[in-house]
């Protein structure tokens, strides 16, 4: 599926730090649709190591500002295709994403969530508890009893996908198309001179580059370090875990942000299952044991009859968080320096739209209209994108 | 679960905490520029190393300042805010390499 | 497969006859079998069917290390059969079978093999047209045993443990490091996953029988040492907690130090047909003889590569177990273990070296019926045309180990691969991590021993008990591993990872396809994903893609060890599953009062009260009419309730809210708003002077915890003279409200009401009905009333008293929508409703609850850059101009087919006969007197005028009350 | 067998006091003063007719009457005329009082404190989490038995009670709500 190279070359037109989906996906549109192919992708593990095989796969649009869905929206929209683009199986599947609304400051935020996806033109739906149980009818509607569910948002495109598969499809696009990937290479440094960056210092030797993307999730920091950038961005633990394989009996994909639960059933039939961010500040994919513990809590309170399944492996991606929960992409003020940063817990779905608009951003020099709510100065200028909605507090 | 060691009730499970976020020095609100001032409100250093942490024991409403290192979730010293509000000590490497205190295996083989 | 006679060491009671069915069969083994063993006694020639090709298997480690003997046991799915008790009546049946394990129907896949090479998946099926429906065929197939919808959740008490040492294991080495470190003084406790203490230490072999049994002996004389069999050290996490799994409960072991004792896990031969029934490892045969006294077969084979392989042959023989040859991988050359293999001859066992498996072959029922062995050269070639063929129904393998060394490396421990050895061995320990025995390296029964002994009083010095022992145990000399047990086959079947039916040529072509390194390998290919996590796989997997590569096993390393151990259920990890509620002190009186309840946070509140014969909506419009025109009473005992006392208070209360409280008279209250740095209105509520140096204020009930904490902590950073004391929970309040209530109040309290003495605003301690209590003449309703605040203690007696006093007077309960309805007329916005994650109080229209003048508050800042840059969006008031069709709350603004704001609050108000609401709007439509389109449910336009706020009693008369008084005479 | 018994003890008369001043007003009103933070004085044991006193950091104090006592009745300071660095705080507490040789295995289901390790001998005052909610626990040797006082807010007073009550008879010691 990849080539192995040996060696590095001395220059490159662009070099894109992480072999992940979103710099594998920048690689790939940038070698396909803006014809450059003299790329190198680094990645100190291995392809698809990093958040993009750490994930729970779930793909959706149903954002709660225009610029969240017109993005992901279009991203959506990239999905339905991909398979067919890379000739390659990536398991797209779509089942349908339910949010469940235990309260009614809840219930309101979906409806706000549905108004404004529909206006969008994205299938979403606020629904009524009966439409909940006629969806998922095996599920405990008074969730133990300490959070009854009064309704949801219903997705209908709601999807998930072999997450591996998509940086594979991409890896091997691009590497068909002259893309170098470069797995245990590290980048160490960056060279800027005059505010413009002339390469990078890699564990390999020192490779001069005119372009440098940055696309690696939970250590986008230690990169922006390389080039003196500050960015409201803070690393927090993201944990999951998956039972052992079961017949399968869920179709849809759950979540509950009362309960800290997501969970859907893969094409092998075991549950993934995820909950919220770990509560503090760590550069370490470490398990927790309070973790399973609460999450496989919450999972028997939808879920009574899973008493006896187990819980197979447990494991944790390190998430790029920002304040408004929106990414931070496009230029920078070091010219030829592009960020692909901020995912927080929620990138796998943006891989395709990424690979568009930072590939075209690379390509033009200019942020892509879909990213303009993204760029990095709206901090400095207070215009902040506000995915985060409502603080839940209420009389 | 990770121990943290609170200056008054000693050392609880971390679960008995919550994380107060990094000890940051405001610039003078009075005399600061608007960008450096929208530079302390929203950026962060993300970068893994060894920070000086807000913490409270929940159970006591107790804050204190613990000296961390974010790389490795390993706990250097934990301070009484009284005691740092002089300013902050200077990061005692060696206590840190202490206490990771990786060893190599005892065995000649 | 079949029952041998006694034995003093076996494990089985064979007074007790259990009857149990599998597959619809009756069978009948002993008390003491396990699920496995029962079935293995009782002849059964085949147990499962495996996962991708439905090939027959049967035991292959009898340790819980494949997923050959998952079951479904009485409805529960994947139950371990190595590892579960049999118990009477239990109803087993195979798993991931299509009409049963005998007439399976998707038995056919095994003749596909060739057709579903391994990532097969990837690259076919996947056109928009033909997914869906390959993938209602994929879903059918996948899945391993299936879960019952109807059965009940189960919960499981979890507790805390502790311990000055853990050690995992209690083998030789594991109940010498538990008695060292006993003897030491620490506080021990000795795990093991096995139903009985002993491990592999418990053998036919007098030596290790002796040496072992007197360890045991000597554990259970030692009172300090607590002992857990068929306990699972599941995981490890942080500072030495572990997570101990038994069939009951988990529990949270911490420990000062923790010694891995874990010991090897034996490794299959990869050979063609290596899955047939009656091809299992040695050591599987080895217990299910000496533990279960179930023989492996009549004929017995015996592929070799260590010196086990020839004392488990002599141990099999002096059972009675008849054993036709050793196949030695090693050739006569190697010179190693002649002594044994001369043993073995002389007993009738042929002994053949340098040969190894080239394929096994099937005989009835598909179990194995043949070996054909080839010969094999030092170089690892083989000589296919040279085959022999040894008839036999048993085939054993004994070639090599794999560390144990999972929760190990969990810990943050690294590992080696010793050539010598063939094993990956500890090299770096953290701090309290201890290893010993078998899984260090130490094969030798008294070194183990030795070994353990070492890392126990190391451990226990660790802990603080007694001097760490200097002494170094090296490993033996022998190599107990085959640094390549794996033969190729032109017609494949070879298989690495028996769960999931990968051989070695689909490691081969998914290296080929590019995903050469371990975590590559096992993503593409999926070995070791299995339910056995690789147990059995992940060793000779690196073999082969190390030979692929052409690299040392080194080089390649292991993928990255993570919890669980062996999975673990649900309801273990969930025990209980307490939820913390809370009730306010009146809780019991709005029971009675027959509330309908809302969930708020952890607590429950009144969302209004049920009356009979009223519908939900009278109900509530009759609460509200109740304070509009006599009188209502709510419990707002859930907002935050703070007292702050010193000389700096005021100081501090004007730094942490945007409005001035410094120059606030005693015994008045003013509204506070909060910010956050950014200058985003993160709560609000009403402070009031109580005295000199004490002020009290309210918190909204969501943000309570919160903004205490966060007051703490500046508390703590400004280090002003003043303290907080956090009341919420002990101070109960009520809100007594409408244009009645001084009258129906004043009889109960000592406190004068009157205008003069007790303003609109004001705030003043007395008693009520004898109870110490606050009044606080507030206006959130929009009428006279007063917030009352007691002692959580007397609250249930005031409620009672209040309620008695207004009975006769039209006084009514109201609950949260009523108040939402009378707080909305008022045009009072909801922090966190009518505000989002971003909205300053420009936007919020609450600049007058904001004094920049100020010389600091938290936000002001970021609200003098956010006064430049001007908002981005307006809190408006606006009424429907058909005040019949209601929109929804977030429902939104369209305005040229463009989104233009949402309604944050919307009623339909009887008082005012209006439909009523605050929008969030862009600044350009936020004009009084504009007209907007709001989008109501199915996208049908409304219109709405914007107008100012309050919408009731815009001059706020009523509240301060004179005219009230003027009101009731009118009633 | 193990007997465990579990009473509301909400009705005993307690208070809080903080501020600089806080010491020595309890010493003024002859009340015994802890001097270590997080340790008791006074009441040797829950059923002892003394007052019990738990200093909660350095400067809170818990100030709790005997079963039947009426000292404290009234000493308390009034908020809204306090003296000068005296701060009373308002304690309504849901009181608990777990015993019996059972206490141990019933604390290891609901709380991550080692109990068994403390030394009883320094009075130690313990805040922690129990099943999720804040609480304040005195660990005292009552005789011959084992006994913890435990406090938590009033308004969690009925999960906790009904919580620990089912681990109490699970743990097959009796559950009573015995009104002090």
């Amino acid at each position: 599926m990849f080539s192995r190279h040996d060696s590095l070359k001395s220059a490159y037109d662009v070099v894109i730090i992480g072999a992940g989906g979103h710099g594998l996906a920048c690689a790939y549109y940038l070698a396909r649709d803006h014809g450059i192919r003299n790329i190198a992708v680094l990645e100190k593990g291995y392809i698809g190591g990093g958040n993009t095989g750490r994930n729970t796969t779930i793909i959706r649009s149903n954002y709660l500002t225009p610029e969240g869905v017109k993005f992901y929206d279009e991203s959506v929209r990239l999905w339905q295709d991909l398979g067919e683009d890379f000739d390659l199986n990536l398991f797209y599947s779509t089942r349908g994403h339910y949010t469940l609304a235990h309260t009614d400051s809840a219930m309101r935020t979906m409806r706000w969530r549905a108004e404004v996806n529909k206006h969008l033109g994205v299938r979403s739906e606020a629904v009524d508890a009966a439409f909940v149980k006629r969806g998922i009818p095996s599920i405990d509607m008074s969730c133990g009893g300490h959070a009854p569910i009064l309704g949801a948002l219903f997705h209908e495109p709601g999807a998930i996908a072999r997450h591996d598969a998509v940086a594979w499809g991409y890896g091997r696009g691009a590497d068909r198309r002259g893309v170098e990937i470069h797995q245990q290479t590290e980048v160490t440094g960056i060279r800027v001179q005059g505010g413009r960056v002339v390469g990078v210092e890699s564990s390999r030797g020192f490779i001069s580059t005119p372009r440098v993307l940055c696309a690696v999730a939970g250590y986008t920091p230690r990169i922006l370090d390389m080039v003196h950038l500050r960015t409201p961005i803070y690393i927090h633990p993201l944990q999951a875990m998956v039972s052992e394989p079961v017949k399968p009996w869920l179709d849809p994909i759950i979540v509950s942000g009362s309960l800290h639960v997501y969970v859907s059933q893969t094409a092998r039939g075991e549950l993934v299952m995820g909950a919220s961010l770990d509560p503090y500040e760590l550069h370490q994919s470490r398990s927790t044991l309070d973790f399973v513990e609460g999450l496989s809590s919450h999972m028997l309170d939808m879920f009574p009859f899973l008493s006896d399944v187990k819980v197979n492996r447990q494991w944790a991606g390190l998430s790029d968080m920002t304040p408004d929960f929106a990414p931070i992409m496009g230029v920078t003020p070091v010219e030829g320096f592009f960020l692909d940063a901020g995912w927080g817990t929620w990138g796998f779905k943006a891989t395709p739209v990424c690979g568009k608009t930072m590939s075209y951003t690379v390509a033009t020099g200019t942020n892509h209209p879909l990213i303009e709510g993204f760029t990095m100065d709206r901090f400095a200028r207070y215009q902040l994108t506000g995915e985060k909605g409502a603080a839940s507090v209420g009389h | 679960m990770k121990i943290m060691v609170c200056p008054l009730n000693g050392p609880r499970p971390v679960m008995e905490f919550v994380y107060g976020g990094e000890v940051r020095v405001s610039p003078d609100p009075d005399t600061c520029s608007d960008a450096e001032w929208s530079a302390y409100v929203f950026n962060r250093s993300g970068s893994p190393g060894v920070k000086y942490e807000w913490w409270c024991h929940i159970a006591s409403g107790y804050w204190f300042i613990a000296l961390r290192d974010t790389a490795r979730d390993i706990v250097v010293a934990t301070y009484p805010v009284e005691s740092v509000r002089g300013g902050l000590p200077a990061y005692d490497a060696d206590a840190a390499a202490q206490a990771a205190g990786i060893r190599a295996q005892d065995r000649a083989s | 497969m079949y029952r041998l006679d006694g034995h003093p060491d076996e494990w089985i009671d064979r007074s007790t006859v259990l009857s149990f069915r599998f597959e619809g069969g009756e069978y009948q083994g002993f008390g003491g079998d396990t699920i496995s063993s029962a079935l293995a006694a009782a002849g059964v020639p085949y147990l499962a069917r495996s996962f991708k090709y439905h090939r027959r298997r049967h035991i292959l480690s009898f340790a819980n290390h494949d997923s050959n003997t998952l079951f479904q046991v009485d409805g529960v799915p994947n139950v371990r059969g190595d590892v579960t008790p049999l118990h009477d009546g239990m109803r087993v049946a195979a798993i991931n079978t299509f009409g049963g394990l005998t007439h399976d129907k998707a038995r056919y896949l095994d003749r596909l093999a060739r057709w579903l090479p391994v990532g097969f998946y990837y690259k076919a099926f996947h056109t928009k047209r033909l997914f869906p429906q390959w993938e209602r065929m994929f879903r059918a197939f996948t899945g391993l045993g299936a879960v019952s919808l109807d059965a009940g959740r189960q919960t499981s008490a979890k507790r805390y443990g502790f311990s000055d040492v853990l050690v995992v294991g209690a083998g030789p080495s594991g109940l010498s490091a538990a008695l060292a470190a006993g003897a030491a003084g620490a506080r021990v406790t000795l795990v093991d996953e096995a139903f009985r203490l002993g491990g592999s230490g418990i053998g036919f072999h007098d030596g290790t029988h002796g040496s072992t049994r007197a360890l045991i002996e000597a554990v259970r004389r030692t009172p300090s040492i607590t002992v857990c069999c068929a306990t699972v050290a599941a995981a490890y996490y942080a500072d030495h907690w572990v997570a101990l799994v038994d069939a009951e409960r988990l529990t949270k072991m911490r420990a000062k130090a923790v010694v891995f004792a874990s010991g090897v896990i034996e490794q299959p031969a990869v050979f063609r047909n290596n899955d047939l029934p009656g091809i299992m490892l040695a050591s599987a045969a080895w217990r299910l003889v000496l533990r279960y006294r179930v023989a492996p077969g009549r004929q017995v084979v015996m592929v070799a590569a260590n010196v086990e392989a020839y004392q488990i042959c002599l141990d099999l023989h002096s059972q009675g177990v008849h054993v036709v040859a050793v196949v030695d991988l090693r050739s006569a050359q190697d010179g190693v273990d002649d002594a044994e293999a001369a043993a073995c001859a002389a007993l009738g066992i042929s002994v053949v070296r340098g040969h190894a498996p080239y394929e096994a072959v099937a005989g009835g029922e598909g179990a194995v019926a043949a070996l054909e062995i080839v010969p094999l050269d030092a170089a690892g070639r083989i000589d296919s045309i040279k085959r022999r063929r040894i008839e036999c129904d048993a085939v054993l393998m004994s070639v090599g180990w794999a560390a144990a060394a999972n929760l190990f490396l969990q810990a943050g421990g690294t590992t080696r691969f010793s050539e010598e050895l063939q094993q990956f061995v500890p090299s770096e320990l953290p701090a309290g991590i201890f290893a010993c025995g078998r899984m260090n390296g130490v094969y030798d029964c008294e070194a183990r021993v030795a070994d353990g002994a070492r890392a126990g009083s190391q451990a226990a010095s660790h802990a603080g008990f007694g001097v760490a022992s200097a002494a170094v145990v090296a490993p033996g000399a022998r190599c107990p591993s085959h640094r390549f047990p794996i033969i190729d086959h032109p017609k494949a079947k070879n298989f690495v990872d028996f769960d999931e039916d990968l051989q070695i040529k689909d490691l081969e072509n998914a290296a080929q396809e590019g995903f050469d390194s371990s975590e590559l390998l096992k993503r593409y290919s999926t070995v070791g994903m299995g339910p056995s996590q690789g147990k059995h796989s992940n060793m000779n997997a690196l073999r082969v893609l190390a030979r692929y590569r052409g690299v040392e096993v080194e080089r390649l390393g292991l993928t990255t060890s993570r919890p669980m151990y062996h999975p673990v259920p649900l309801k273990l990890l969930a025990g209980r599953s307490f939820n913390a509620e809370r009730r306010t002190p009146v809780d019991a009186e709005h029971e009675s009062s027959s509330a309908v309840w809302m969930p708020a946070g952890n607590w429950r509140r009144p969302e209004y009260y049920a009356v009979t014969g009223e519908s939900r909506t009278q109900s509530i419009e009759a609460e509200v009419h109740a304070v509009r025109n006599s009188a209502g009473i709510i419990d707002v005992g859930t907002l935050g309730k703070i007292e702050i006392y010193g000389p700096q208070a005021g100081l501090f209360l004007d730094r942490v809210y945007a409005g001035k409280y410094a120059d606030l008279k005693v015994g008045m209250t003013r509204y506070g708003l909060m910010l956050d740095e950014s200058g985003v209105i993160v709560d609000d509520g009403v402070i009031a002077r109580m005295a000199p140096e004490m002020f009290y204020f309210t918190t909204t009930t969501g943000g309570s915890a919160t903004v205490f904490r966060e007051l703490l902590r500046l508390n703590a950073l400004w280090g002003l003279d003043c303290a907080l004391i956090n009341v919420t929970g002990h101070r109960a309040a009520f809100n007594f409200a409408g244009p009645l209530s001084r009258e129906l109040l004043q009889p109960l309290t000592d406190v004068d009401l009157g205008d003069a003495k007790f303003p609109y605003q004001g705030v003043r301690s007395g008693r009520i009905a004898g109870v110490a209590a606050r009044l606080l003449r507030v206006g959130f309703v929009g009428e006279l009333g007063y917030e009352i605040h007691i002692a959580a203690g007397d609250a249930a007696y005031v409620w009672r008293a209040l309620s008695a006093a207004g009975s006769s007077r039209g006084l009514r309960p109201f609950g949260v929508e009523a108040q939402r309805v009378l707080r909305l007329e008022k045009g009072h916005f909801i922090v966190g409703q009518d505000t989002d994650g971003l909205t300053d109080p420009f936007e919020a229209n609450a600049s007058w609850a904001v004094n920049m003048q100020k010389p600091f508050f938290v936000g002001q800042r970021s609200l003098k850059i956010l006064r430049t840059r001007g908002p981005r969006q307006l809190l408006v008031g606006f009424e429907l101009l058909d005040p019949v069709r209601m929109p929804k709350e977030c429902h939104l603004v369209i305005e040229r087919g463009v989104i233009a704001g949402r309604i944050t609050s919307v009623v339909h108000s009887r008082t005012l006969n209006k439909s009523i609401g605050l929008a969030m709007l862009s600044p350009d439509l936020a004009r009084t007197g504009g007209d907007i389109e709001i989008r109501g449910e199915h996208g049908d336009p409304l219109k709405a005028r914007i107008v100012p706020t309050p919408f009731y009693d815009p001059r706020h008369a009523r509240q301060r009350a004179a005219v009230a008084e003027r009101a009731v005479a009118a009633l | 067998m193990t007997v465990l018994e579990f009473k509301t003890r909400d009705l005993l008369d307690r208070f809080g006091l903080k501020g600089p001043g806080a010491a020595e007003w309890l010493a003024a009103h002859g009340i015994v003063v802890p001097p270590a933070p997080n340790t008791w004085a006074g009441a040797a044991d829950a059923d002892d007719d003394a007052i019990l006193v738990a200093r909660l950091g350095a400067g809170e104090f818990f100030v709790e009457d005997c079963v039947g006592g009426t000292t404290l009745r009234g000493v308390e300071p009034a908020p809204e005329a306090h003296p000068p660095g005296v701060y009373p705080v308002l304690r309504e507490d849901a009181a608990f009082l777990l015993s019996g040789q059972g206490s141990l295995d019933v604390l290891a289901q609901v709380c991550n404190v080692n109990f068994a390790d403390l030394a009883l001998d320094s009075h130690p005052v313990i805040m922690t989490s129990m099943i999720g909610v804040s609480v304040l626990v005195v660990p005292q040797d009552s005789g011959a038995e084992r006994q913890y006082r435990i406090w938590c807010d009033p308004t969690f007073g009925p999960y906790l009670e009904e919580s620990l009550g089912m681990v109490v008879s699970e743990c097959g010691g009796s559950y009573r709500g015995v009104l002090a």
